[in-house]
């Protein structure tokens, strides 16, 4: 059995899995958005349902506009995906611990068995970031092809968001694990910062001082978003500019 | 059976509480133990109002008992419950035992386990469900207040006569039936 | 790798497209319903389980990015891009992720139309046969490369028409244009190629390099290094455009410019700058006023001397593009831009401007067609020189404007024989349909024309076996050819496609230089797939003498417009669905960059403007121009000139499938057969107008990935 | 009726107590349950089979059909959407907990206070409480993406090793509710017991059966009163805390979140104010109703207690107030530019009038008429305010929930929502409750004759001097 | 006339007939909840004992256990490169199915037997590399003809086992029985 006082809560810790996001150089062009929905099977729902706030994109580009024509201005693109929060405050919420903080990996998990659809982790998301099945959307043959196997497929009534390729953590790991050694920074990484050409997107170890990531992170004038409300949030933006 | 063991076994309909009073007091002195009296009313006419002894009532006990159950049961749930898991089941920072949800959790089931025992008392202790067949005539229900006296040491005719003669309705054998 | 699979060779695996069914809903696991198929013939090296990679190219656009892409059990799952080729370098862009939507998309042609292939191939025989060689024309689009060298080497044998290549993006790149300019200042045609990555500060005149420009992804990288060159400070950029693209919403300045008098803001600068210099006045500047200008251009002249001291101190490179360049003096834009750089002495070094090397097996620079050029050729269609022709890899009755008259045109030839791949406008107006493989499901090659500094010839090869009946253009023509007999037979002697690739590939195992090399021609193609590809470890750019380019007498000419509208009109590129993504849902559904609408069409309008007019967000207008009229929602864009509205290209498909099909409007229906002195069509320069056709209904309207609330401001109510 | 008014000043006639006060205007107890049994047992009129009928394809339609289809289809049926996750159907949730909270104010906390007016309708009232939750009950599951599974939120061992969330405050309220429908029920059943009893001795037929059940073989013995009187004084205290509970609970639903607008400590409070003003004003109409369409009723519902019940509403209705303003206030100071960008879009944006009209039917209406002793007693009007107060609080609950949920910290995700199936199934749970009623006022003694016996026995008149009065005798 | 219904149900005939229609009910429920926990019929009766008996290993036919997710079934070519040579078998009728499938170019229509529930992703080659055999799992195939879900693969049971191998271990406990190491 589990010893609870053995565990380390992750808020005292750096949190395991992190991402830095330089808005800097993000063109908005939504590359890492296509290939999380290919990577994670993320379904498309069409006209009507997608200007309705009801799309599924595990992570979207936020742009505002800043003064009025002819000084107007287009804020820095700001992909907004899940921030893996290390207190994370869709966790308590739910009743059927559908969405759980992973001890392991130190990342919020979304476990699809177990959502009933209450959808009050997604109201508690301060980011924004759940979409929810809202209906089985329709995949016609043979678009089911090109799934990947690794990620499951999910159907009406759950909750889903970003589980920073979760299964690619997994395998890279499993890779390693068979080879004798640890996963090496850089070896593999998130869906959206391997489709991105810019680069303005990098996924690794943030405990780990020596990793890209941290270095990142640790350059300065780094932000986290809401950092206010406690969240501990592993991602950090840099609006640079 | 001899002739003194001969039961008493009446039912003195009145209509009004100050006769039924008088003739609990009668029987009393007539020698009918306050036990083989009982006093069936449609309204709840009080022990003192008849001045018969107080009734003793165990729902207060079993609704006590259920709270703790409940407790018991609240404890369960909200520091037994999650040592049950086999794996770490971690959300937020929250301790595995959080306090103010705790309080939450044992409030509400000692409540629940508290009511749901004083119903079940009600029950135990008034025999509920009880469809035998029972002594018990209709008119009570009108208002009428109903002495049922089940007594083997008195002579049934000096009980007719003292029960008629303060105002009883009707003094009659009941045969115990079908409500 | 030649083995050929079958279509049942697909294992469908447990559960994952009945997970979905709707049916089985607490009726325990899903995957229990589902049918396992087990490979008919399972290659040894793919057990069961293991990831295979393919590298291969990308056919969404003609850029040619290097693709690895991960199969499983016989069915591609994901793209990456593939790191060794040098021009995207591990990198895809959002149309080259969802291209396996393309291959496994519910709305392909699923085989050809004359029921089996057999009977297909006489009818391409029977077409080559049957007329004239100088009868029969070849329209290709901008990939692949290897058709286009192949109906090549058919066409010079035999006599018929040269196959002449089209595409969308190429003629809103104004291709004709760049390459007129490269000509006339440096005297060599080319693609200009610009190292924004190692410049100080960038000065785009139109170029929407991030977007669908020329190769976004080298030119993205670009970006990158002027904003994050760890050697030099952050670089600066300026973007000169009446509309704020995806590229100008990056700059650090967005200038709205009036359409028209972007050479004209050049010059201004260029003469501001040289003053600021001091020394003698380049000729290129002498024509212009620098105040007039600005008053034309309608900015201020504070910001353009703002502008010029940029200029005069720093190193700046200007970059001509986009719509700038599709007007009526297009071609001297491009050329007072590019002569621009002179200021900078850009020509030659880093952060500069060079023209693209010529890619492997080429010996000189082709470009696509020119608008002007269609016109003659559909002038020629009509006149029923040609009696058959041959459409391949472009859907040119949606991607040519329709004043131009394609599809008018389509009718004059008696045989139209269409290779698409997707049952597409073009497609639906052919006599036959013979379908291509997918581009995952290719072989081929593919020169890159621009953006990478080496020579780079991006192999393709199958990552799936054919999902569809189709089959491969390259086999169908050499079949029909060896059908045909005669100069047809002895032109293309090839057993197919395959043996035509290695033919041509292994001939640079002689080079020098190569990125791999090998001792035999086997070994040597089973590099070239392997790498994805093969390239020239050389810097291949053509360095340009720019001494003489301030030389030239600039007109300072402004553009002439066409039509009677009111407002300029400036047509783009969608940059999430191209010319040709509108039938990949999630395309569609991947919002825009600068709008965040999805799923449709709108027209950009300054909400100034539109409160004059009285529109609002989500009503529905028309927009006349001189050739035509479409109608789109409104979208009130606070970047764009007052006097001008945008409309993105990439909608308003009357065929391609479920997804594409009717839904939105298509803006190249409302340009008019102009063109720059380059042949390109002037996009740029048509005046439309705008006329209300109904108000925004409730839950009818765009459907946009941002909130009007949260990013206007409306419906929340006037501020305290 | 002009004597009365003259010798207003002066003594009232005896006359004029029976008539106003029902407690001083005693029938003999076969009368009495003559009349009950009548308004009960009277054959049913085409009036009642219309209602039946047309309530019955409403739920049938609104809420089996309407349901059927959204669990098979899915939530995108209804309007919920990102930002607003939760739509009317929480609204609705909130609300019939509201208002069932009247019963348990009525029947528990007048009964602690011992006001005697509370006596002829505590029996309507509780059997609002319990069918009101069972509306709750049907709104919440209806919300769940995957109801099919939703007694995963009922602790129980299982092979998962998985226990609930206590964690969360839906699993408290899945507590809490749980507790509060088996309490309200039982507390509806046991003062039923002499009363069923009553009709089982006076009805034949299936009607004999079924009371003879529910009656368990009561008979009115010392012993059966004295449990079932204790086992109702640890009902009247214990369920007002739990009452308190529930609410409490549902308000943290809200009150838990990191959300501006409802992160407030003061929810509590305000939502048991809340759920009191539309129980009440529920309660009022359901009186109404009654005493209008059953027969014999003006007797047992008599102007008094529209009266009373009027004063309680007044009351409500200042404490609501004191409650939102202080809520108001505390989010307006505080600062948090979310927050003032959430209450300025309560007031001007699109729904604005909604918030207004909130105000003016929770704090004017009430406010305006009932100041008025007279208007407090004549039905048609209060239970017309009762009605609009009832509006007036689902105004504000859909300004906590849809509204609100429209404004967060992503001003990206900002977006209206348009309520879709939630309509034919808020309906549908609607005309749920009423069938419930109607039927139900057909085989359940809607008056506590034994109760209202009770009261008359312990009701008379007493001078002093020349000033009559009603006095009251404590029996218990 | 519904009055007259109630009471003939009173009968005795008519409790029966209550009795047998809350029956009828009753095996209807049961027996879906059984079907839903059968595998239906596989095309070929195919006898793991007998291959098994011959010496073939498990990996022989499933290479996919020790190399990823997916143990995988084997090719149609795999099957008929042995029956095609073996006389008793090349024309039996029993095989039919499979001489048909490949001669034809079809495939055959396997149902999956071991299948763990929905959103559940299930490796293979960490069990196998973690040392578990094929039958720990899957049963004793040496008794088994058509295969057989010896065990009803839910949750409990890959846990009971996580924790046994997981032993004092608390790391590999956490690890093993951390949400995210099968659902995602």
């Amino acid at each position: 059995m589990i010893r609870p006082e053995e565990i380390k809560m992750s808020a005292e810790e750096t949190g395991k899995w992190g991402m830095v996001i330089n808005q800097d150089i993000c063109t908005g062009c939504q590359a890492c958005v296509a290939a999380c929905a290919m990577e994670n099977n993320v379904t498309f729902v069409g006209e009507e349902d997608s200007g309705y706030g009801r799309s599924m994109h595990w992570i979207r580009i936020e742009r505002f506009w800043e003064g009025e024509y002819p000084e107007v201005k287009m804020t820095p693109n700001q992909p907004m995906l899940c921030q893996q929060c290390g207190s994370a405050p869709c966790e308590p919420v739910c009743p059927a611990f559908a969405t759980v903080h992973s001890t392991a990996e130190s990342l919020n998990l979304q476990v699809y068995n177990r959502c009933v659809g209450t959808r009050y982790c997604a109201n508690n998301c301060p980011y924004q970031v759940r979409s929810f099945n809202w209906r089985d959307y329709e995949r016609p043959e043979p678009l089911p092809n090109q799934f990947n196997p690794d990620v499951t497929v999910r159907r009406r009534g759950v909750m889903e968001k970003c589980t920073f390729c979760i299964q690619r953590i997994h395998k890279a790991q499993d890779k390693a694990k068979s080879e004798g050694r640890e996963v090496a920074d850089g070896e593999f990484t998130t869906a959206c910062a391997q489709a991105c050409p810019a680069n303005a997107i990098v996924f690794g170890r943030v405990d780990n001082p020596q990793s890209l990531v941290s270095q990142l992170a640790h350059k300065g004038h780094g932000v986290k978003h809401l950092e206010e409300l406690g969240t501990l949030p592993n991602v950090t933006y840099f609006k640079g500019g | 059976m001899t002739e003194e063991n001969k039961v008493v076994d009446l039912l003195a309909v009145f209509s009004d509480l100050e006769p039924s009073a008088d003739a609990v007091e009668q029987l009393r002195a007539l020698g009918v133990r306050d036990e083989c009296m009982n006093v069936i009313s449609g309204v709840p006419v009080t022990e003192a109002m008849l001045g018969r002894p107080a009734q003793w009532t165990n729902v207060p006990r079993i609704a006590m008992g259920g709270a703790i159950l409940g407790f018991a049961a609240g404890a369960f749930l909200a520091f037994g419950s999650p040592y049950q898991y086999p794996f770490p089941i971690q959300v937020n920072t929250h301790s595995f035992t959080p306090g103010p949800p705790s309080v939450v959790v044992l409030f509400e089931l000692t409540m629940l386990g508290m009511l749901l025992s004083t119903f079940l008392g009600v029950f135990l202790d008034s025999f509920f469900p009880n469809y035998r067949p029972m002594k018990y005539v209709p008119e009570i229900s009108d208002g009428k207040i109903a002495i049922l006296v089940e007594c083997s040491h008195v002579d049934e005719k000096k009980v007719t006569d003292a029960l008629k003669k303060l105002g009883a309705e009707s003094i009659a054998h009941v045969e115990a039936q079908h409500l | 790798m030649t083995e050929k699979f079958s279509r049942r060779d697909f294992l469908k695996l447990a559960g994952l497209g009945a997970a979905t069914s709707a049916i089985l809903t607490g009726c325990g696991p899903a995957s229990r319903y589902v049918k396992r198929e087990p490979y008919q013939q399972m290659p040894e090296y793919n057990y069961v389980g293991q990831n295979t990679y393919y590298a291969t190219t990308c056919r969404e656009c003609a850029a040619g990015c290097g693709l690895v892409v991960r199969t499983y059990q016989g069915r591609a799952i994901k793209t990456e891009g593939n790191a060794n080729n040098p021009l995207n370098l591990g990198k895809t862009c959002a149309r080259g992720q969802a291209t396996l939507q393309g291959l496994y998309n519910p709305d392909r042609v699923q085989g050809p139309s004359t029921g089996d292939w057999d009977s297909a191939i006489q009818a391409v025989a029977d077409a080559l046969k049957n007329y004239k060689p100088n009868e029969i024309a070849f329209l290709m689009g901008m990939a692949p490369d290897h058709l286009f060298d192949l109906v090549s080497e058919l066409a010079s044998a035999t006599g018929m028409n040269a196959p002449v290549r089209f595409g969308a993006l190429g003629m809103f790149e104004s291709r004709a244009t760049l390459s007129k300019a490269a000509e006339n200042l440096f005297g060599q045609a080319g693609l200009p190629w610009f190292d924004i990555n190692g410049a100080e500060v960038v000065f785009s005149f139109g170029a929407n390099f991030l977007e669908t420009w020329l190769s976004p992804l080298p030119y993205t990288r670009g970006f990158v290094g002027l904003r994050e060159g760890e050697t030099k400070l952050r670089g600066a950029f300026v973007q000169f455009e009446a509309r704020m693209s995806a590229t100008g919403a990056k700059a650090d300045h967005w200038v709205p410019v009036r359409p028209g008098t972007e050479g004209l803001v050049a010059l201004a600068i260029g003469k501001l700058a040289a003053e600021a210099r001091g020394g003698a006045m380049p000729r290129a500047f002498s024509s212009v006023n620098p105040a007039d200008v600005a008053e034309q251009a309608g900015v201020e002249l504070e910001a353009l001397e703002e502008l010029a001291a940029m200029f005069a101190t720093r190193k700046v490179l200007a970059i001509p593009g986009g719509a700038a360049l599709a007007q009526s003096n297009g071609l001297e834009v491009a050329e007072a831009v590019l002569a621009l750089n002179a200021l900078s002495d850009n020509f030659g070094q880093a952060g500069g401007v060079y023209l693209s090397g010529l890619a492997p097996m080429q010996t000189e620079y082709n470009r696509p067609a020119s608008a002007q050029e269609m016109k003659s050729f559909v002038e020629k269609m009509k006149s029923g020189a040609f009696k058959v022709l041959f459409v391949h890899g472009v859907n040119p009755v949606f991607e040519v404007p329709a004043s131009l008259g394609f599809k008018e045109a389509l009718g004059s030839v008696e045989q139209v024989i269409s290779f698409a791949t997707f049952p597409d406008e073009t497609a639906a107006e052919a006599k036959y349909v013979f379908p291509d493989h997918h581009g995952l499901e290719s072989w081929g090659y593919q020169r890159v024309a621009t953006g990478s500094d080496k020579p780079v010839l991006s192999g393709a090869q199958p990552v799936v076996s054919p999902y569809y009946d189709t089959r491969a253009t390259a086999d169908v023509l050499i079949a029909a050819a060896q059908l045909a007999g005669g100069k047809f037979a002895e032109a293309l002697p090839f057993k197919d496609e395959v043996e035509f690739i290695e033919t041509k590939v292994s001939a640079l195992m002689a080079e020098a230089d190569g990125s791999f090399s090998a001792a035999d021609p086997v070994t040597f193609m089973a590099y070239f797939q392997q790498h994805g590809g093969w390239f020239k470890n050389v810097d291949a750019r053509v360095s340009l003498d720019g001494s003489a380019v301030l030389n030239n007498n600039f007109k300072g000419s402004e553009a002439e417009f066409a039509g009677e509208g009111e407002f300029f009109f400036v047509p783009f590129v969608s940059p999430t669905m191209a010319e040709a993504g509108a039938n990949k849902p999630w395309l569609q559904e991947l919002a825009d960059p600068t709008t965040t609408v999805m799923w449709n069409t709108w027209v950009e309008i300054n909400p100034e403007t539109a409160h004059e007019l009285g529109l609002h967000d989500d009503d529905v207008v028309k927009v006349i121009s001189e050739a035509g009229e479409v109608e789109a929602y409104v979208y009130l864009y606070p970047a764009i000139r007052p006097d001008t509205i945008a409309m993105p290209f990439g909608q308003g498909h009357t065929a391609y499938g479920r997804y594409a099909e009717n839904r939105g409007a298509n803006p190249a229906d409302l340009l008019g057969a102009h063109f720059n002195e380059a042949g390109d069509i002037t996009f740029g320069g048509m005046k439309v107008k705008v006329e209300k056709v109904k108000s925004a209904a409730r839950g009818i309207g765009l459907s946009r990935l941002e909130s009007t609330m949260g990013v206007y401001g409306d419906s929340l109510g006037e501020e305290h | 009726m002009a004597d009365h008014k003259h010798d207003a000043g002066h003594a009232h006639s005896e006359e004029h107590f029976r008539e106003k006060h029902l407690m001083l205007d005693p029938l003999p107890r076969g009368v009495m349950n003559d009349m009950v049994m009548e308004s009960m047992t009277g054959k049913p009129t085409w009036k009642f089979w219309t209602v039946v009928i047309v309530l019955s394809a409403i739920v049938a339609y609104g809420l089996v059909y309407t349901w059927a289809k959204m669990i098979a289809e899915g939530l995108g049926i209804a309007g919920v959407n990102r930002p607003s996750y939760w739509g009317i159907f929480l609204v609705n949730t909130v609300f019939w907990i509201g208002i069932s909270h009247a019963g348990t104010f009525i029947s528990a906390i007048l009964r602690v206070f011992k006001a005697e007016f509370r006596r002829p309708f505590t029996r309507a009232a509780e059997l609002m409480t319990t069918f009101g939750l069972v509306q709750a009950g049907f709104s919440v599951f209806m919300h769940m993406g995957r109801v099919w599974l939703s007694y995963w939120l009922f602790p129980y061992p299982n092979q998962r090793m998985l226990w609930p969330n206590l964690h969360s405050p839906l699993t408290w309220d899945l507590l809490a509710i749980t507790t509060y429908l088996l309490s309200s029920t039982m507390y509806l059943f046991l003062p039923l017991i002499p009363d069923v009893a009553m009709a089982r001795d006076r009805s034949t037929g299936w009607r004999k059966s079924l009371y003879k059940v529910l009656a368990l073989g009561f008979r009115g013995t010392e012993g059966e009163w004295a449990h079932l009187r204790n086992a109702m004084n640890i009902f009247a205290f214990a369920i007002i805390p739990v009452m308190f509970s529930v609410h409490t609970i549902v308000s943290w639903d809200f009150a838990a979140a990191t959300r501006p607008g409802w992160n407030s400590t003061i929810f509590g409070p305000y939502f048991i104010v809340g759920a009191l003003h539309s129980g009440m004003g529920a309660a009022v109409v359901v009186l109404a109703v009654i005493r209008s369409n059953m027969k014999h009723m003006d007797y047992f519902i008599r102007g008094e207690h529209f009266d009373a019940i009027g004063k309680l509403m007044l009351i409500i209705s200042m404490a609501w107030a004191y409650f939102f303003f202080n809520d108001y206030m505390v989010q307006w100071y505080g600062g948090d530019k979310w927050t003032h960008q959430l209450l300025h879009f309560h007031e001007a944006g699109p729904l604005g009038w909604m918030w207004f009209g909130m105000l003016f039917c929770n704090i004017v209406v009430p406010w305006a008429i009932l100041w008025n002793a007279k208007w407090r007693a004549t039905p048609w009007l209060v239970s017309t305010v009762g009605l609009i107060i009832n509006v007036g609080m689902w105004f504000e609950r859909y300004i906590i929930v849809p509204i609100s949920l429209t404004i967060n910290r992503m001003p990206f995700t900002w977006r209206m929502y348009n309520p879709g199936a939630e309509i034919p199934l808020g309906i549908g749970t609607l005309a749920l409750f009423i069938l419930l009623y109607v039927l139900a006022s057909k085989v359940i003694p809607l008056i506590p004759v034994w109760e209202v016996q009770e009261g008359q026995m312990a009701h008379e008149l007493k001078k002093f001097g020349r000033e009559t009065v009603v006095s009251v005798s404590e029996l218990e | 006339m519904i009055k007259s219904f109630f009471n003939w149900l009173k009968q005795p005939l008519g409790l029966i007939a209550v009795g047998i229609v809350f029956l009828a009910l009753f095996s209807a429920a049961a027996y879906g909840l059984y079907t839903t926990q059968q595998a239906p019929d596989q095309p070929i009766q195919f006898p793991h004992k007998t291959h098994v008996a011959f010496g073939i290993q498990c990996l022989y036919c499933h290479p996919g256990a020790s190399k990823g997710p997916a143990a995988g079934i084997p090719s149609q070519a795999k099957c008929w490169a042995c029956h095609n040579q073996i006389v008793k078998t090349r024309d039996s009728a029993l095989l039919a199915p499979l001489k048909d499938a490949v001669l034809n170019g079809e495939s055959l229509e396997w149902v999956p037997v071991a299948i763990v529930p929905d959103f559940v992703q299930f490796n293979h080659r960490a069990h196998v590399a973690a040392g578990k055999n094929c039958e720990e799992c899957h049963g004793d195939m040496t008794q088994q003809l058509v295969a057989q879900n010896p065990q009803v693969m839910n949750m409990g049971w890959c846990l009971n086992c996580h924790i046994e191998n997981a032993g004092e271990d608390q790391a590999k406990l956490i690890k093993l029985t951390d949400c995210g190491t099968c659902h995602y």
